[in-house]
């Protein structure tokens, strides 16, 4: 696992594709940056969902039945699992990377969070509201 | 005050003798109220005097002592015996090379928090008879966490990034570049950009967030990153498509 | 050392985080209601279609797409590296390329609907 | 053995030695400066000052007050005139550091914000919440880093200063990953060591501050002065010792024993203050000698609270409040939770006296210049005399300042004025006796000592003999042990042969320093028959002026106990008079 170095230092060698099974906190970092495969996968599909309005009711018939498949339904399922860890795990650490002053105080980080929540759901309301 | 007997599992290097590191067990009856370190020194004391580690104030302020305890980079004087089991296995900080037992060899952290103009770089000079610059207590509550920093690099140890592109500047250095940039007396934020902005600055770091994690003074070094990186972002939006406003 | 170009894409990483992060679960959730039959309103033909046919629809769309787009493929190198893949330059460019033809699809199919 | 070629050497990186070093680094560019410290610089235990530093700033305040104060507190064995310099000198250290980014506590104004500190009548401690000495010691550090002259040897162990002919000419010290022993040619040398305060088992003190530098000196012949003045802290975590700052009586934190009475007021410290509104120099705001003196005389009457860790009494700070405890005190409270757990906010902490700074130190005139030419000393490690018999509280990170600075342009001066002609030969010779002392040391197979053993029977006779109240006998005893250690010391052997990092060895050349120091604490208190400051004898319990009113000196000798010698102390403007913490004068 490692190799002896000049000056007599020894080196730990940091295994270059198992380093986050270490710990929990770096399968949580993982699990979060995966989330993109999904998210990625998903706009893909939505791109593909576009071009097929664009070229016809028949296209688009056809896209659907494509998501009608089992693969399609897992691949929704697992879509959203994904979708969801990927929002709480950004809306989390909003405040670490947008710290808001307000007067003298620094606003608390539960602030910001919960805002972020609140509209997170009404966004999520009004699409449903909109779109069911 | 109630006993415990606890092995302590510490890995030892000499870099004289050993080929490899080994880990050693010794028995050691604790107190209760003892932190690893108390441990640490009752073994030099009365088991191996051969053991060697960095220690100093006992009050997680001088920043020697960050060890791996059980797997966890901590403060050993910080790290309470109570919140352990009966088995608890010390070794140095991972990232870091080992010279010898728990120490191990931090010039490269030291060339890097000296590489990214840790100081105050004046907006405006003052002669000493002017007396000190106003800073009202909003201004100093800005970058205050970011002084808290002990250089204890254990943020170091926690963040992957650093332990697989050893080139990576760092928590601790970009927090401190951040301190100074945040301080409304300092006018040197330009010239710590072209560092701390630089591709092994802070665009190695892709927000782990372990650091703030590991944080024994809570300076939240994720968070100043992730801010270093929206600075920079709006300052290359601003350079780049927008190069008739000045800096 | 020279300042990093990163921030170009940085930029599109983070606002497509936001972006995604509000709004994708609840995409996600009705492209499964559809998958399963329960095809709500938005997700037909029709609708799609309405939407798309107006200036702010197209721009939202485009937008929204787009983000998610450039987020998913700056984070997928960012874990492709971490994966211990270290073709960095090789991987950035296949997933800007795909995230640029998919800008650029959409675009244009976008533009076709009328 | 490597010569390491430089003008200035400073041994020490805490706040002392950086200041030092700044200093010369900008005075003149070319000048080369060798900064030699047994820890890296930010680990110095400067870092671990909570309270604040003292310089007048304030319209209300006086030079004329602060001086008052400082000598008044130090029972007055200060020199005047070296005060009079100190606190002339001390705002503009401040503001420096200010200038230099030290995130001093503020005003709503955003003017600096200052606390009242014990023994003072006025507020003039600036502060940074309660870690004044972390932020002005990484204030320093980093401050440094933009000065390339600056060359730094981090992890380097001073060994011997070399010295020939009166003269120093710089020193040995082991370069502690490599085990190598380096030969630091240099004009001048500045002592910034640290002090002594591991000399005993209960202390605030971290683990470097073993009197190295003080020992140093001592051994190349320049005498300590007033080491019988060991300051104890009146408020310590009756379980590890740690400090929670005076800080907490300033901002109105109160004293009261097992009984809730605030017992102060029985040792001429009142008539008792409202709680919440400290007064100015009287109750918990009297200096620190009278405070751990009246705890052990609560002891002694069965008034302390006795608890796991021996007998204490507590500390009240609840009726601060939660915000203000954050925003003055978050380390004190973070200290309290985590090594106690206890929190200030609800809850009474025991606290009793600590060992905690050390006002004697290597002899040094107003200029921080030794009498051995080419050697200066500043910060703890030496004694300039501001501190005299009790140093006050937050006058000590000044010091560091002023004298930090001080030493450094007076080494500037001597490499300026006094030709370096050192006999080569002599010099080297010199050096090689340090390494082969040191190799002598390691190497040595068969010992019946131990370093821990001898170490314990230390502080074990010091805490017996040289603690808040002593008595000649005690004393006496304590000089016996000490002498009969130091014998002992000659049978260690070590267990460590190795070369890297041999950290046991760095304990015993401590252990050694430590013994050296201890000694001459035992000897200069059994000399000094009178009660003074911190010096407090239970058989002669007044302060004599006719015999005392003067410094102690002690001689090292190889073998024997130190040849004493006294000095008389500098008196400008204030001639001795009474302490009056009683709060009853204006
Ligand atoms: C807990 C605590 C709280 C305090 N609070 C206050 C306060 O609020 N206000 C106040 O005014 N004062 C306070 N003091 C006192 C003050 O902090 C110290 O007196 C002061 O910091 C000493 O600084 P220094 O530079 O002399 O030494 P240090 O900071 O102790 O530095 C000593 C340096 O010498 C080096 N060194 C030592 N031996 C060797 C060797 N053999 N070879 C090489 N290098 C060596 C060390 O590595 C270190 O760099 C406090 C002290 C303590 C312990
Ligand atoms: S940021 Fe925190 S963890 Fe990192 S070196 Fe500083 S104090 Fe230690
Ligand atoms: S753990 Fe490392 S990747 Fe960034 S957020 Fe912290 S530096
Ligand atoms: S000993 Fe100083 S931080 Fe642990």
């Amino acid at each position: 696992m490692g190799k002896k170095m000049n000056k007599n230092s020894y080196i730990r060698e940091v295994p270059r594709a198992s380093w986050f099974l270490k710990q929990p906190r770096y399968i949580r970092y993982m699990a979060r940056e995966v989330t993109s495969l999904f998210i990625g996968a998903y706009t893909l599909m939505l791109v593909i969902a576009i071009k097929r309005v664009a070229e016809g009711p028949d296209a688009f018939q056809n896209f659907l039945e494509i998501l009608y498949s089992p693969l399609g339904i897992l691949f929704n399922i697992s879509t959203l699992l994904a979708a969801l860890y990927h929002s709480t795990s950004w809306f989390n650490v909003t405040p670490q990377a947008m710290p808001i002053q307000w007067g003298e105080e620094f606003v608390s980080g539960r602030i910001i969070v919960g805002a972020h929540y609140i509209i997170w759901i009404a966004i999520s309301i009004l699409i449903l509201v909109f779109g069911v | 005050m109630s006993e415990r007997q606890i092995q302590i599992e510490v890995l030892r290097y000499n870099p004289e003798t050993d080929i490899e590191p080994t880990i050693q067990a010794y028995t050691v009856s604790c107190l209760n109220e003892w932190v690893v370190l108390d441990a640490l020194n009752y073994i030099k004391d009365n088991l191996d005097a051969t053991l060697s580690y960095r220690w100093s104030c006992h009050m997680a302020v001088c920043g020697s002592c960050g060890m791996m305890i059980n797997g966890e980079p901590k403060l050993a004087c910080k790290a309470f015996i109570h919140e352990y089991s009966d088995r608890i296995r010390v070794e140095p900080l991972v990232h870091f090379p080992i010279k010898r037992d728990l120490i191990t060899d931090i010039e490269d952290f030291i060339a890097k928090f000296a590489s990214v103009k840790p100081y105050l770089i004046p907006k405006e000079k003052r002669p000493i008879s002017d007396g000190e610059y106003q800073q009202k207590p909003e201004d100093l509550l800005k970058f205050k966490q970011y002084t808290l920093c002990i250089n204890c690099m254990l943020c170091y140890s926690a963040c992957p990034k650093y332990g697989l592109v050893p080139e990576f500047i760092g928590p601790a250095a970009i927090s401190i570049a951040h301190r100074y940039n945040q301080d409304s007396r300092d006018g040197g934020r330009h010239h710590r950009q072209e560092i701390i902005a630089s591709s092994e600055g802070v665009w190695e770091c892709s927000f782990v967030g372990a650091c703030s994690e590991v944080c024994p003074k809570h300076v939240d070094p994720a968070g100043a990153l992730q801010q270093v990186k929206l600075a920079s972002t709006i300052d290359w939006y601003r350079e780049h498509l927008m190069p008739w406003v000045k800096k | 050392m020279s300042k990093s170009n990163k921030p170009i894409v940085w930029g599109l990483f983070a606002a497509g985080g936001m972006a995604t992060a509000l709004v994708t679960p609840v995409l996600t959730f009705l492209t499964l209601l559809t998958a399963l039959h329960f095809t709500p309103s938005l997700f037909t033909y029709e609708c799609l279609h309405t939407m798309a046919s107006y200036w702010i629809g197209k721009l939202i769309i485009f937008v929204f797409v787009t983000l998610s787009l450039w987020h998913s493929a700056h984070r997928m190198r960012i874990t492709a590296h971490d994966f211990g893949i270290r073709s960095d330059l090789l991987i950035a460019i296949i997933l800007y390329c795909v995230a640029a033809i998919g800008t650029i699809l959409t675009g244009f199919s976008l533009l076709s609907i009328h | 053995m490597d010569i390491i070629q430089t003008d200035i050497a400073i041994i020490g990186a805490g706040g002392a030695g950086l200041r030092a070093a700044i200093t010369l680094a900008e005075a003149n560019q070319k000048l080369r400066i060798a900064l030699i410290s047994k820890v890296y610089p930010m680990r110095s235990h400067t870092c671990a000052a909570e309270g604040g530093a003292a310089g007048v700033s304030k319209s209300d305040d006086s030079l004329d007050c602060h001086f008052e104060d400082t000598v008044g507190g130090g029972d007055w064995l200060c020199d005047q005139d070296a005060v009079e310099y100190f606190i002339k000198e001390a705002p503009r250290e401040l503001i420096q550091l200010e200038h230099w980014g030290c995130p001093w506590s503020r005003e709503q104004d955003g003017s600096v914000a200052v606390r009242p500190f014990g023994g003072m009548k006025i507020k003039r401690t600036w502060f940074a919440a309660d870690k004044s000495g972390f932020h002005i010691l990484h204030t320093l550090f980093q401050t440094s880093l933009k000065y390339p002259s600056i060359q730094r040897f981090d992890e380097y162990y001073a060994l011997d200063l070399i010295e020939d002919d009166g003269r120093c000419y710089g020193l040995t010290a082991l370069e502690i990953c490599s085990g190598q022993i380096k030969h630091f040619e240099a004009g001048a040398v500045i002592i910034a060591a640290g002090g002594a305060g591991r000399m005993f088992q209960f202390t605030t003190n971290g683990a470097i501050k073993t009197g190295d530098g003080m020992s140093l000196a001592y051994r190349a012949g320049v005498p300590l002065k007033d080491m019988e003045f060991i300051q104890y802290h009146p408020t310590g975590l009756p379980n590890t010792g740690i400090l929670l700052t005076e800080g907490c009586r300033g901002e109105g934190g109160i004293l009261i024993n097992k009984d809730g009475r605030r017992y102060l007021q029985d040792y001429g410290m009142g008539p008792e203050t409202p709680v919440g509104k400290p007064a100015l120099k009287t109750m918990e705001l009297g200096p620190r000698d009278r405070l751990s003196q009246a705890f052990w005389h609560e002891q002694q009457k069965g008034n302390t609270l006795s608890t796991q860790w021996g007998d204490c009494v507590l500390l009240d700070m609840r009726h601060l409040g939660e915000k203000k405890i954050n925003e003055r005190l978050p380390f004190v409270r973070d200290l309290s939770i985590s090594y106690l757990g206890m929190d200030p906010v609800k809850d009474l902490i025991p606290i009793r006296p600590v060992v905690h700074y050390c006002m004697g130190g290597i002899h040094t005139d107003i200029n921080a210049a030794t009498p051995l030419l080419g050697l200066f000393a500043a910060g703890e490690c030496a004694c300039v005399s501001i501190n005299g018999a009790n140093r006050l509280g937050s006058n000590s990170l000044t010091e560091l300042l002023v004298f930090g600075r001080r030493a450094a342009m007076s080494a500037i001066a001597c490499i300026q004025s006094i030709p370096r002609l050192g006999n080569k030969a002599a010099l080297t010779a010199k050096a090689e006796d340090s390494q082969s002392r040191i190799l002598a040391l390691v190497h040595k197979s068969r010992g019946s000592e131990t370093i821990s053993g001898i170490r314990k029977e230390m502080m074990q006779t010091l805490e017996e003999g040289a603690g808040i109240y002593r008595t000649g006998e005690s004393l006496s005893k304590t000089c016996e042990k000490i002498a009969e250690l130091r014998h002992r010391y000659t049978s260690i052997a070590l267990n460590d042969k190795t070369k890297v990092f041999n950290t046991e060895l760095l304990q015993a050349l401590e252990l050694s320093s430590m013994l050296n120091c201890a000694e001459a604490v035992a000897v200069c208190g059994r000399d000094r028959k009178e009660s003074r400051g911190a010096h407090q004898r239970l058989d002669f319990t007044a302060r004599d002026d006719t015999n005392f009113l003067k410094h102690t000196l002690a001689y090292y000798h190889p073998k024997d106990p130190p040849r004493i010698e006294y000095l008389d102390v500098v008196i400008t403007k204030s001639r001795p008079g009474v302490r009056d913490y009683s709060g009853v004068r204006k």
